[in-house]
């Protein structure tokens, strides 16, 4: 019961640390009339405090590494992390760029990756759409 | 017109949205999604894996496949141009997300878009992160 | 008795998609000081870029999403000046129409955003449903939807069809009359013109002192526009169009220059679909850059965007320098902010449009 | 007795009305928008997903200070909702606000600070008009009763009917009025500091501070039949939502300043242009 209500009512929380905005946008194009992601109940609280999913986009740079953490360890539990795009996932279109972590599971625990540069909207909705079936698992680890 | 008038028409009129997982969006049919190899063609002249900017493909000519890590791929194309004989095609349909980053081998002797999956290699880095788990 | 707080805006905030630092003294609701700090989007790109000149033409476009063609268009005009080649007519046609069509997806993301900022929800989705339109059909055209990757040293990598071409005129037709629907919106909308009029005025002097550049520095009244130094298909002849500048310099200025660049673009996409001829799209260049130096600038969504780069005859290059437009513009919001109300921060600092990924690298 | 039964029975039904109107707001939104919208009973998936949370606090006065606040409307509505006095609950609904902003302050973030101040000044903006409103009602009706209404007053007060418009739009959250909680500004105001199970329960309150705002509206309303006494009170409250959604998305938000001002003058005014038109009635001359 507990779950099957949460899976209805994900609320997100967006967060850039150094992407191009490529994904940014496409998470932008969720909330918006073509996609429009309430359907799902979905919403951009744009706070750790009320947030359920956390998309993260970009490489994690050095300086939003711990803004990154401060905001993982603000999200009250059960919670799930999406790595949107290829940098964020394993930081790769920024190979030698010097001041990244190279994907955000470097820095916090990430439980779905998107692939592509940028990825598609419906990539990230077909995410969020999986992280909505991870739900039960969660609700599991946080009441133990 | 006012806001006013334009948010009664938008109210009678069908919504713009598209309701994704239960209705198929318009990908184009020139969307760079993901490539693919059609490996009765491949001469193994390693073009793809030298000009590759993000080196997310790896030829083995030894073993005889090619493999490609899903996220490491930036949908650039210059494989696809690159390529002497066509061996590799872009699909239009994007690689799909999942709780592990997937690398995908393509072997000759294969079917036609036929794969095997495996897990990308975890750098130095993540492994000493792990063992500290 | 007065008392000074502090505000902390972002790195995480909502009025912000990107993440900087604006700590904000206030008295009451009143905005007495502002200091801003950046360098959460620095990736270190020039050094990056700097490993490769062809793997630079992908990595450019990584610099900043919004404005992904325009940085490609910058690097490629300015290797065509190092190698000393001319793009062919056609693939600078093909430039200028999907930068304008860039332009306008990052124009109406601007005017959504300040929407947004201010509360307006229904004006943000309006422009967003119709920047919408604008993605899909970049994506017919290029394939991607953020990152076009169309650019080659020394001109397209792929031609546009005839077909892309009628799809281009076609959604622009259809296109247009709802962007100026959402024109005459703005413009009579008495609670947006309330919002916005009169509010983070940026003077005439202030804006030359500052450096601003783009919509920043036209809606302050100078009518500086680097479209018409005619790089790529601006420099076609047949292609007509004046820059648009007002005079006040408050945000409703500047949202209303970005609003007439919107149906300029159109104009101008027009424009270049029918000045388009067949004929050769790329001339390919061989071997690596030179040892010399060469600068290109184009005028980007938003403001002069200019490379300069200087190789070594290798595949790396010497050096490559950027200098993006948000880089200037966004430090002359701390001249509009003071004595600015709260509640007109997210419009002062977003009616420039901060691009900081732009701005940080 | 049966009072008792219908109060107890309006304690429960109309708090999940409200949850079902506030998904009807949310759907009609969208549509305005041009998007599909969320499910009808979102809200409900909300309030219980956020009950499901995990429990964490900045502090304990700011628990203390939700409970008080949900306990507060809670009571208010009560009141409303077995016939008792409109001025009390009137008054016990206004200290479930300052308890709410009182709970912003608490925390020491600044956003919570300014979305204290912004519901204080909020509070200063609409309850003047709604007390006019009350008073106006009560003094018209002979009594202060909840149950004690069963005249209709529409033809009455039409005017101070439409005084309620800017005292929904300020209660419902909705734009120009919706400073204190300016997602672009200052997040979620008041909200910002809660989470999970405190959250839920603040949003419970606002449902029936909602609950008691609503009440008031269908006061004006009133006929012999019981049926279509409910239809016609129904319907006001139908109305009330669509203009709030209507004016929520087209019209950017306003400045505190500008929210007072024009809440006071024009709620303030239009009851007392209606209370002076009541007056010269009764007295006889015109009408």
């Amino acid at each position: 019961m507990r779950e099957d209500a949460a899976t209805r009512s994900p609320w997100i929380l967006h967060f850039d640390t150094g992407s191009c905005n490529g994904c940014d946008l496409e998470v932008w194009a969720l909330l918006t009339p073509r996609y429009d992601v309430e359907r799902f109940g979905m919403v951009n609280k744009a706070n750790p405090k009320h947030a359920d999913i956390l998309l993260i986009t970009g490489p994690v740079t050095k300086k939003s590494e711990q803004r990154l953490i401060n905001l993982y360890n603000q999200t009250p539990d059960p919670k799930l992390v999406i790595a949107c795009g290829d940098c964020a996932s394993n930081g790769v279109p920024f190979l030698d760029c010097y001041n990244v972590c190279m994907g955000v599971d470097k820095v916090i625990p990430v439980d779905l990756y998107v692939p592509g540069c940028s990825c598609r909207p419906e990539a990230i909705m077909d995410a969020v759409v999986k992280g909505i079936g991870m739900w039960k698992k969660k609700v599991e680890e946080a009441d133990r | 017109m006012s806001m006013i008038v334009s948010s009664l028409k938008n109210l009678l009129s069908k919504p713009d949205t598209v309701r994704y997982p239960f209705e198929r969006t318009d990908i184009p049919s020139n969307n760079r999604g993901r490539v693919v190899w059609d490996m009765e063609r491949c001469i193994w002249c390693r073009l793809c894996e030298k000009n590759c900017p993000t080196k997310a493909i790896v030829t083995d000519k030894a073993a005889k496949t090619q493999t490609i890590t899903r996220v490491r791929c930036i949908q650039c194309r210059t494989c696809v141009d690159v390529c002497p004989t066509n061996t590799i095609a872009m699909e239009p349909v994007y690689s799909e997300p999942g709780p592990a980053r997937e690398v995908h081998t393509y072997a000759v002797g294969m079917k036609k878009g036929e794969y095997t999956v495996g897990l990308m290699p975890l750098s130095e880095r993540d492994e000493t992160r792990l063992r500290k788990r | 008795m007065s008392r000074t707080s502090v505000i902390p805006f972002g790195p995480q905030h909502a009025a912000f998609l990107e993440p900087f630092h604006l700590k904000l003294q206030v008295e009451e609701e009143v905005v007495v000081g502002a200091e801003m700090s950046f360098g959460y989007n620095h990736r270190g790109m020039e050094y990056a870029m700097a490993q490769d000149f062809k793997r630079t033409q992908f990595l450019c476009e990584r610099v900043c999403g919004i404005c992904s063609f325009h940085h490609s268009s910058a690097y490629v005009q300015t290797m065509e000046r190092l190698f000393g080649i001319e793009a062919p007519e056609r693939a600078k046609l093909v430039r200028m129409i999907m930068m304008e069509a860039q332009r306008l997806t990052s124009h109406l993301l601007a005017l959504g955003h300040i929407a947004e900022t201010v509360g307006y929800e229904n004006m943000f989705m309006q422009f967003f449903r119709e920047r919408e339109e604008v993605m899909t059909l970049v994506n017919r055209i290029s394939g991607g939807r953020v990152h076009y990757s169309m650019n080659a040293i020394g001109g397209i990598r792929k031609d546009v069809t005839y077909e892309g071409l009628k799809d281009i005129g076609e959604t622009m037709d259809r296109l247009e009359p709802r962007l100026l629907d959402l024109r005459s919106i703005v413009r009579k909308d008495r609670t947006l013109r309330k919002r916005l009029i009169g509010v983070g005025v940026l003077s005439k002097e202030a804006a030359f002192d500052w450096c601003t550049v783009g919509p920043t520095s036209r809606g302050s009244g100078l009518p500086h526009d680097i479209r018409l130094t005619g790089f790529d298909g601006y420099g076609v002849n047949g292609v007509k169009f004046r820059p648009i500048y007002y005079d006040e310099g408050d945000c409703y200025a500047r949202t209303m220059v970005r609003m007439d660049e919107v149906i300029q673009s159109v104009d101008l996409i027009r424009q270049g679909i029918n000045l388009m001829r067949d004929g050769p799209f790329l001339n390919a260049v061989k071997g690596n850059p030179p040892a010399a130096d060469a600068y290109g600038r184009v005028e980007a969504p938003r403001g002069e965007l200019m490379y300069w780069v200087r190789g070594k005859n290798e595949v790396q290059l010497d050096r490559i320098k950027l200098r993006t437009p948000a880089l200037v513009n966004v430090p002359a919001v701390s001249a509009m902010i003071k004595g600015a109300r709260v509640a007109d921060v997210g419009p002062i600092t977003v009616s420039v449009d901060p691009c900081i990924c732009c701005t940080d690298r | 007795m049966t009072d008792a039964i219908t109060g107890l029975a309006m304690l429960i039904a109309v708090p999940l009305l409200i949850g079902l109107l506030l998904g009807i707001d949310r759907r009609l939104t969208a549509r305005m928008q041009n998007r599909v919208g969320p499910p009808l009973l979102q809200p409900f998936y909300d309030l219980w997903k956020l009950f499901g949370k995990e429990r964490r606090a900045v502090n304990q006065a700011q628990v203390s200070f939700a409970a008080a606040s949900v306990l507060l409307q809670f009571t208010a509505f009560a009141v409303f909702a077995t016939g008792g006095d409109l001025l009390v609950a009137f008054f016990v609904s206004g200290a479930g606000n300052l308890a709410l902003a009182l709970g912003a302050f608490s925390s020491r973030s600044a956003y919570g600070q300014l979305g204290g101040q912004r519901e204080l000044l909020q509070v200063l903006a609409y309850e003047p008009v709604l007390f006019l409103v009350i008073f106006i009602l009560g003094w018209q009706n002979g009594s202060f009763l909840s149950d004690a209404f069963g005249e209709n007053l529409l033809y009455l007060l039409p005017l101070a009917l439409i005084a309620m418009v800017p005292v929904v739009l300020i209660t419902m959250q909705k734009s120009p009025f919706d400073i204190a909680t300016a997602h672009q500004e200052i997040v979620s105001g008041v909200y910002v500091e809660y989470s999970g199970t405190y959250l839920g329960l603040l949003k419970l309150g606002h449902w029936f501070e909602l609950a008691f705002v609503f009440g008031i509206i269908t006061l004006f309303f009133s006929a012999d039949d019981i049926v279509i006494s409910l239809l016609g009170k129904s319907l006001i409250v139908l109305v009330f939502v669509f203009l709030a959604v209507l004016i929520d998305n087209s019209t950017a938000r306003t400045t505190r300043g500008d929210m007072v001002f024009k809440t006071l003058a024009f709620g303030l005014g239009l009851t007392i242009i209606n209370l002076v038109l009541l007056w010269i009635d009764v007295s006889g001359a015109i009408w």
